[in-house]
């Protein structure tokens, strides 16, 4: 499958810019870290207010963290003629997309595992149902950096990208906030029948949209 | 063209389109005095389980500017699609002329809704199904207005205002569906079921609503597009000129070389 | 030196064995790939937005995400303590002003809860219609504390007609006959009311 | 046989601006063919509009046998640009940069290796981020990138720009054995006395046109054919 093929080159190229740069290891995550504990400041140190809210502001932490690795993600693409190069270079415009899907979905599962501990140190939350927990983040990470790669590609080569990302992309992502933090929220109490229901929303939304990303990639990676 | 739809040389109305308008003002003067004076009031023997009084009034504007908005978007989605296939200008300038109308009839939407919120259940503002939704919806295309206000390239915007806008239509079932999927505070339907729960003059001073809301929209779509569509020829006649010009600087620059035939000559 | 067959035989031996020779792919391959992909990915794009509304509708609908209907937050009294939550429920009989409270009934499928209300209500509030109000079980867990009131009021705008008004709303209780519900699905709920009088 | 290149009064757009405004082109196969012109004259957009970029959105325009107007896209794989961005990831070494453009175009490894080699880059410079690149070694990479996919139409836009002497030698080196080869290369220079050299003909832009066509076939590496000289 040339898809496949594409889409791992395009991953590799991604992990090995990150190997040399550690973006996002050194400047993503420690941020993600930061609105955590900034969380905590704004809702004052009451451990119950924390531990009940960490489900949302987990969710928030992964999503203002996504937005940078993002516009990280796109600026490398932005690079020096490498719009150019890239139309030229006769990868698969869907081997493209996935692959910088693929490349999002590690870097952030990175940064859920770090956050994930801090909440669990910081807010003094357990889960109780571990293995929700992480196909709940497999899927919802999927979700979102399938809409991110797709409004990323759509504000490329824009001069205003750094603002209008946000604007086009967080309403889109909503319904992943919702049901991530409802799935979370299922796995940190006893009962987790009902996250599941959410995990599978979860599941829908990041099909969807990987689909339309791997439709309309091509036509938007033209003229950007 | 039939001059019935020629437009004016200084403007974006047409013949018809000025007729349309004319009728449609004396459309709303008479919705307005169906809506706020001839139809009954919610209340004495004939009142509903609500007896909402007055406050019932509302629903004649709320419910046809929030169908309005739905047309719009709706409108806005074929045109993005039908921009995806065809390629033609035209589509991609009546979706983003659909979609502005469209926001100004989410905004009207919001703000009718707020005021009967605050009357009918005790809240300008609640986090419910139908309500989120909405704000989403909206902030949604706002981000498509601010993508089209962008980029500059026609093609450009063009082509990604087109998947925004196929994209985020799949917001409009979602709020409307919100009622029935979701518990909220907001009513369900009222008409749009198999047996409408409204009658009388109630659901006529409804219906004539939506007709109006409609043809507002329509009004107010077509001359945006006009507008849009105006500007567009003006940046076309910028084009021969540009052409012209460019080729002017051929002409001079061979001219300075005395050898060669300028080109062109065809 | 790698020596290409194909290539061009007068290369000298300091170009390292590169090979110049214009590598041609065949012909239509890439495009035609691409152009059935896209015509299967808007299907795929269609099956999947199908899919999604079936999803929502099926799996989503009735999530309790806004408020807990009266025999719901009577059957998760315990796991509830004290937790804020808003309830849902149609106001019977007639509200008690105890000075500082407004007390009233609401019911929903034959189990009522007694709420006791601090604050302002709305203009519609009335017996009848549905209510939402916010707050938590009092310490008991025999009143719900509430103090903020939302009238859920109905789609029904047609003239208000008592006849069938059960039969029309079977999830409604019309003044005070909660007791007289014998509706067997109901019992465990039933169990648990509290005590209305 | 039909030319490789072959414009009919092709206009392009770079937003609103007619950067073409009806080119005539033609260039056959084995053909070295240099595009001259002053600043502004719309020679870099012929290539980009050869090379499937730009859209061409009036006249006639073929490159490879594909028709630009219907679709540009299948000619992208077949040409190779040497533009004046390098079309490098900045944070990835030399050879890391060429190994991806390289298997991203389905090149075999001998030819990195070969054109690495044949560019001087397989020594220390391999292993060096491309961002910490001067100008012409950039340049050489972005080269190599070229070379290695052993493109049908070259297609170099001043290739000589920012290299030392040797590597303007490599360059025109390169052009002839590319022809040689069987590759057709369209170059724009202002260093007229050292690319008409190796080119058998010469095309003038200005203004966005094709103003004449200048000189006669040749083999490469054939006496200079001074642009002054023109009949």
């Amino acid at each position: 499958m040339s898809i496949l093929r594409d889409a791992g080159l395009i991953l590799g190229k991604d992990l090995r810019l990150e190997m040399r740069t550690r973006v996002i290891a050194g400047q993503v995550v420690p941020f993600g870290l930061l609105v955590l504990v900034l969380f905590a400041f704004a809702l004052d140190p009451d451990r119950r207010v924390l531990s009940e809210a960490t489900p949302g502001l987990f969710w928030l932490a992964v999503l203002f963290s996504t937005l940078l690795a993002l516009q990280r993600a796109f600026e490398v693409e932005a690079g020096d003629g490498v719009p150019d190069a890239l139309r030229l270079s006769g990868l698969d415009p869907a081997g493209i997309f996935l692959g910088k899907v693929a490349g999002l979905v590690v870097h952030m599962l990175v940064l859920e595992i770090v956050l994930l501990a801090g909440v669990t140190l910081f807010y003094g939350t357990t889960p109780h149902a571990a293995l929700l927990l992480v196909v709940t983040c497999l899927a919802a990470t999927a979700g979102l950096a399938a809409v991110g790669s797709l409004y990323g590609i759509l504000s490329a080569g824009m001069r205003v990208r750094d603002t209008l990302l946000p604007l086009l992309m967080l309403p889109v992502v909503a319904p992943v906030l919702i049901s991530a933090t409802q799935a979370f929220a299922a796995a940190y109490r006893q009962a987790s029948g009902s996250g599941w229901r959410w995990f599978g929303l979860l599941v829908v939304f990041a099909l969807l949209y990987l689909v339309i990303g791997m439709v309309a990639f091509e036509s938007l990676l033209e003229e950007s | 063209m039939n001059p019935l739809f020629r437009m004016h040389p200084d403007g974006t109305a047409s013949r018809a389109s000025r007729v349309f308008g004319l009728v449609l003002l004396v459309a709303v003067a008479v919705f307005l005095a169906v809506a706020l004076v001839i139809s009954p009031p919610d209340s004495g023997p004939n009142a509903s389980e609500n007896s909402m009084g007055d406050l019932v009034r509302i629903m004649y504007v709320h419910v046809p500017v929030a169908v309005a908005c739905y047309t719009a978007f709706f409108v806005t989605a074929v045109a993005s699609v039908a921009y995806l296939v065809r390629r033609s200008e035209g589509w991609d300038l009546l979706a983003a002329a659909s979609a502005e109308v469209g926001v100004v009839f989410t905004v009207l939407t919001l703000a009718t809704g707020s005021v009967w919120g605050h009357i009918a259940w005790g809240t300008w503002w609640e986090w419910d199904p139908r309500l989120t939704s909405t704000l989403l919806m909206l902030i949604v295309y706002i981000g498509y207005l601010a993508l089209r206000g962008a980029v500059l390239d026609p093609v450009v915007r063009a082509r990604r205002a087109a998947v925004v806008g196929l994209v985020a239509f799949a917001n409009v079932p979602i709020v409307h569906y919100s009622v029935d999927w979701w518990r909220g505070i907001h009513q369900p339907a009222t008409i749009s079921r198999l047996d409408p729960t409204i009658d009388g003059l109630k659901l006529f001073a409804l219906m004539f609503g939506m007709l109006v809301a409609i043809a507002v929209y329509v009004w107010l779509m077509v001359h945006r597009f006009r507008l849009e569509f105006v500007r567009a020829r003006l940046e076309e006649q910028g084009l021969d000129t540009a052409l012209a010009e460019r080729r002017a600087e051929a002409e001079t620059a061979s001219g300075a070389n005395p050898v060669t035939a300028p080109k062109g000559a065809s | 030196m790698d020596v290409n067959t194909d290539g061009p035989d007068d290369r000298d031996l300091e170009d390292g064995g590169l090979d110049l020779t214009p590598r041609t792919p065949p012909a239509g391959a890439a495009v035609g790939r691409t152009r059935s992909m896209r015509r299967w990915g808007a299907v795929g794009v269609l099956v999947g937005l199908v899919a999604v509304v079936a999803f929502v509708a099926v799996q989503a609908r009735g999530a309790s995400l806004y408020y807990r209907n009266a025999d719901e937050a009577v059957a998760q009294r315990e796991s509830l303590g004290r937790d804020r939550f808003r309830l849902q429920g149609v106001v019977v009989g007639e509200s008690v002003d105890d000075g500082n409270a407004k007390v009233f009934q609401v019911a929903y499928r034959g189990v009522s809860v007694t709420v006791r209300h601090t604050g302002k209500e709305p203009a519609l509030f009335k017996p009848g219609l549905p209510v939402v109000a916010e707050g938590s079980w009092n310490a008991a867990g025999t009143e719900f504390d509430s103090d903020r009131l939302l009238v859920k009021h109905t789609e029904d705008y047609k003239k208000a007609d008592t006849g069938d008004y059960e039969q029309q709303h079977p999830d409604r209780v019309p003044a005070n006959d909660a007791d007289s519900d014998t509706d067997p699905t109901q019992a465990p709920s039933r169990g648990e009311r509290p005590d209305a009088s | 046989m039909e030319p490789v290149v072959n414009f009919r009064q092709a206009v392009c757009l770079l937003g609103r601006f007619p950067a073409l405004a009806g080119v005539d082109l033609t260039v056959g196969a084995g053909e070295i063919v240099l595009l001259a012109g002053p600043n502004g004259a719309g020679k870099t957009t012929v290539l980009r509009a050869c090379a499937g970029l730009v859209t061409v959105v009036d006249g006639e325009a073929r490159v490879l046998g594909v028709d630009l107007r219907a679709d540009p896209r299948p000619v992208r794989q077949r040409v190779g640009l040497l533009g004046h961005s390098s079309g490098l990831y900045a944070d990835l070494s030399v050879a890391e940069n060429v190994a991806f453009w390289a298997r991203a175009g389905r090149s075999r490894p001998a030819d990195v290796d070969a054109a690495m080699a044949r560019l001087g880059l397989d020594g220390r410079l391999a292993g060096v981020a491309v961002g910490r690149l001067s100008a012409g070694q950039r340049r050489r990479v972005a080269l190599a990138v070229l070379v290695a996919r052993r493109p049908e139409l070259w297609l170099l836009d001043e290739p000589h720009a920012a290299l030392d002497q040797q590597g303007r030698d490599l360059v025109d080196s390169l052009m002839g054995d590319a022809v040689a080869a069987g590759a057709t290369v369209l170059v724009v220079s202002h260093e007229l006395d050292r690319a008409s050299s190796v080119a058998h003909r010469t095309v003038h832009l200005a203004g966005g046109t094709s103003v004449e066509t200048a000189g006669t076939a040749a083999g490469a590496g054939s006496q200079p054919h001074p642009v002054e000289l023109v009949p």
